[in-house]
């Protein structure tokens, strides 16, 4: 019982039901809380089927108002979209799990309806981004994608969190200004807006008007890489996602990053296509900044106090390694790229939930006062070493899968020199993550009172974050299921 | 000379592009920021509409009578109808935000912000 | 703000501004205009009778939750709309393939769904115009 | 101050005298052969009227050839109004309140 419409069942179910959020005046509290699981459930049902229908049959393409493909919109429904919108919408979900209880922790309790619905805006807007194979819409997407998640930042109305969402605003908005103006300037040397469409004529194009296609791929490169927080252009995301609620961090740094970098790998892959993006030299700029990202990352995570913006702070690190495996432009590397994607994800949002979780109950962020708090908080405290322990890279975490297909992937691209890099920097990502577990589970605190006793983080928070760690877990263990579907879209991704 | 006349929107949208991304870097006002943006987004939008243009042709509707005129280009013009609204509401939502920042920090010099956050943070 | 003049002037020319707009919208698939630029005009003849009558008066006129229903009404008429070409059959937004009658050229119930698309959205950008107007206003009170 | 300012300012002349400097390779303006006036654009001057019945040609790329794209705009929008409307919300009245709710959270 698939259909090809599964994409648009999804999408319209997100955004149908964000829109109906306000007008359900009198509804609240658990009635409340249950539409939202049910809605996001049936839309994990939706994804499963057709990753599903996917794998089973093969990417398909499906035209907005059965015109041809020029002329309307196109969504391109391939493996690896599937399996990324089935991983966006599980990681949604047990998020919102975990906000129910730690929300009216931290924001205004009449504004928590309107988070669920820029919550259910930015999963539409992501999904879409994930899916749409025309340069426009994508730029709908992107903007639609920003300003729901400044407006999750923001929020939170406290001092820090309504400046770092002024100042990743502004940030943002230069971004996308920026990625429209390269979007003009491949509209006007190729006159399609497909994706696909732009990719055939690029050839012929990149003789006759080579600065056009070299301004618009600057353009693209410096707009996104703000958005995606490439390393120099990195700045407004430690305050942002530190001082954002922690289901927001959780949702900016697990799965909006991951949007625009998947955008990034789609426009230079699928639309101006592998060779003359080397020929450009896109690729090396871009190994250069995410080598800089590595470890100028961590080094910066090494000096941060706070644990959120030392986790925001390694989060540019790991950008770095994405960007790394999308720049060498072999599909090894692009695989491993994707697959750190998705390992990235889950790892990143049990960090931020657990980090999340200490704060909710002991109200401590500092890193040096987390002393013998694992026997505490043992749950929490579990969750937070898997994570870690993936961030280091620790067998059977899917951190060390995901280093382990970056290293094959760059020996088989020929540049032994950044396996070194890749070390160093699991070097670097040990030096910060490693003394807080030690302190936590080594360290004995003299007077072990962080909470009151008997009391610990609610369950539905405790149950959303052990699930996030088994994903990890799983994924650590099994990667082949995530990797043979990668390895299936990969081929169509590089040359459609 | 005529290199300059015959592609002047195309010199007019990139002036507008760098004019709107210097007042975004040097001016602390946050306001001058915003009004820095809509400057870059108007210039892209004067570069969409003057890719599509064609000399000699008419806005493109198609009056019943006589088919077969020079249209302009139809497609631009439909995307600058959604970048206006993107305009729109992100500045819409960016005051809104200069507004709760002057009530918190009462003061919307972002230099004079910095400096605030700066002392908050020592103490 | 309630000086008489302006307050007599804003009462006349108010039901001709609301007349343009609804012009501009519904002739959107004819003559330039359309769904975004006939709400803009509409959603103004609302924000100078707020700033006429001031904002108790123009919130008696588009109060919030009139406001939120046809902000929500709008979108939802959409994706109803898009459904529809899926229910008859084909991809999502279908016009014309999906049978919705094209009339004659030129006429203003041309088109199939056209002009009820442009009709709900301007309706929509309208109330999100005096909307976000109205949340400034009560910002400073 | 003033040496970002006059670094600012050369770095924006040399980003303006490239962009200025490379329209020369661009596509002629208003060149009725410009690329991107290809068989997309022609299909949407001759068809638009047959396939969508509407004589504006805009109006019917974005309401029909490319509602999609409508429809994701009609969602900025209401991000828009989501947005402040949480920031500026009814909700809070008297920023004191919200001083020692934020410092106890």
């Amino acid at each position: 019982m698939t259909s090809m419409h599964f994409p648009v069942y999804i999408l319209m179910l997100l955004l149908g039901y964000a829109v109906i959020i306000p007008l359900q005046r009198k509804l609240s509290g658990k009635r409340f809380q249950l539409g939202i699981l049910l809605v996001l459930g049936v839309t994990v049902i939706l994804a499963i089927l057709e990753l599903d229908n996917v794998i089973r049959g093969s990417a398909y393409r499906y035209i907005f108002g059965s015109y041809t493909r020029g002329i309307g919109i196109e969504f391109i429904v391939d493996e690896f979209s599937a399996l990324m919108t089935l991983i966006v919408l599980i990681l949604a979900i047990l998020i919102v799990i975990y906000s129910f209880k730690d929300l009216d922790h931290e924001i205004h309790p009449t504004r928590i309806k309107g988070y669920y619905t820029l919550v259910f805006l930015m999963m539409f807007s992501l999904v879409g981004m994930i899916f749409t194979n025309d340069i426009f819409n994508l730029y709908v997407f992107v903007e639609l994608l920003s300003l729901t998640s400044v407006a999750i930042i923001a929020i939170k109305n406290t001092k820090d969190s309504i400046f770092a969402s002024m100042k990743y605003l502004i940030m943002g908005t230069i971004g996308s200004v920026t990625v429209l103006m390269g979007s003009a300037l491949i509209y006007m040397v190729t006159g399609h807006l497909n994706m696909t469409l732009i990719n055939g004529e690029i050839g012929m194009v990149w003789e006759q008007y080579p600065i056009n296609i070299l301004l618009a791929m600057g353009f693209i490169l410096t707009g996104f890489g703000i958005k995606a927080a490439m390393f120099p252009l990195h700045n407004w995301l430690p305050d942002a996602h530190s001082s954002a609620p922690t289901p927001s961090s959780a949702l900016l740094s697990g799965l909006v990053v991951k949007g625009y970098v998947f955008s990034m790998a789609k426009l230079m892959y699928r639309v101006v296509g592998k060779d003359i993006s080397t020929e450009i030299g896109i690729t090396r700029f871009i190994i250069i900044f995410a080598v800089m990202g590595m470890i100028m990352g961590s080094v910066f995570a090494l000096s941060q106090r706070d644990i959120k913006r030392r986790l925001a702070y390694s989060s540019v690190a790991q950008i770095g390694y994405i960007f790394m495996g999308l720049a060498l432009a072999t599909e090894l590397g692009i695989s491993s790229a994707l697959f750190h994607v998705i390992s990235h994800a889950f790892m990143k949002t049990a960090l931020f939930l657990s980090a999340g979780s200490i704060i909710f109950l002991t109200g401590i962020r500092d890193v040096r006062e987390l002393d013998g708090i694992a026997y505490e908080m043992p749950i929490t405290m579990g969750v937070f070493a898997v994570g870690a322990m993936g961030m280091i890279g620790i067998p059977g975490t899917s951190g060390f899968m995901s280093k382990w297909y970056l290293g094959l992937a760059v020996l088989d691209a020929g540049y032994p020199e950044l396996l070194i890099v890749i070390l160093l920097s699991s070097f670097l990502n040990a030096l910060y993550y490693m003394p807080i577990i030690i302190s936590a589970y080594i360290a004995e605190h003299p007077d072990r009172s962080y909470a009151p006793e008997g009391t610990c983080s609610p369950l539905p928070m405790r149950f959303s974050m052990a699930l996030v760690a088994v994903g990890i877990l799983l994924i650590g263990l099994f990667p082949n299921i995530v990797m043979d579907v990668i390895q299936l879209a990969v081929p169509t991704f590089v040359n459609l | 000379m005529n290199f300059i006349i015959g592609n002047i929107n195309y010199i007019g949208a990139m002036v507008l592009f760098v004019i709107g991304l210097y007042t975004v870097l040097t001016h602390p006002n946050l306001i001058k920021k915003i009004i820095g943006i809509n400057i870059m987004e108007t210039s892209i939008f004067l570069f969409f509409v003057s890719i599509g243009y064609v000399q000699g042709a008419r806005a493109p509707l198609v009056d019943p009578g006589n088919g077969g005129q020079l249209l302009v280009n139809p497609l631009p013009s439909a995307m600058i109808l959604t970048g206006i609204v993107v305009a729109l509401s992100v500045s819409a939502f960016a005051l809104s935000l200069v507004v709760r920042l002057h009530q918190l920090y009462g003061t919307i010099e972002l230099d004079e912000i910095i400096k605030i956050r700066s002392v908050e943070t020592d103490d | 703000m309630d000086d008489l003049f302006v307050r007599v002037i804003t009462k006349m020319i108010l039901p001709f501004i609301q007349l343009y707009g609804l012009y501009v919208i519904i002739h959107g698939h004819l003559s330039p205009g359309g769904a975004f630029s006939g709400g803009a005009i509409y959603a103004s003849s609302l924000v100078l009778y707020t700033l006429a009558y001031g904002l108790e008066k123009g919130q008696k006129r588009l109060s919030h939750n009139t406001s939120a229903i046809f902000e929500s009404g709008g979108i939802l008429f959409f994706i109803f709309f898009g459904i529809l070409g899926i229910v008859l059959g084909h991809s999502f937004l279908t016009n014309r393939q999906a049978g919705f009658s094209m009339g004659n050229l030129g006429q203003v119930l041309s088109g199939g769904l056209i002009p009820v698309v442009t009709f709900v959205l301007g309706i929509k950008v309208m109330s999100t115009v005096v909307t976000l107007f109205h949340n400034m206003l009560e910002e400073e009170r | 101050m003033k040496w970002d300012k006059i670094f600012t300012i050369v770095l924006l002349g040399a980003l303006l005298f490239v962009l200025v400097a490379s329209i020369g390779e661009l596509p002629p303006m208003g060149a009725p052969d410009s690329p991107s006036y290809n068989e997309t654009t022609r299909y949407y001057v001759e068809e638009g009227t047959r396939d969508t019945g509407s004589t504006n040609l805009i109006a019917s790329i974005i309401t029909d050839y490319r509602a999609f794209d409508t429809l994701g705009e009609a969602t900025v929008l209401f991000t828009g109004i989501a947005g402040v409307a949480a920031l500026l919300g009814v909700a809070h009245h008297n920023p004191k309140e919200k001083e020692e709710e934020e410092n106890h959270g």
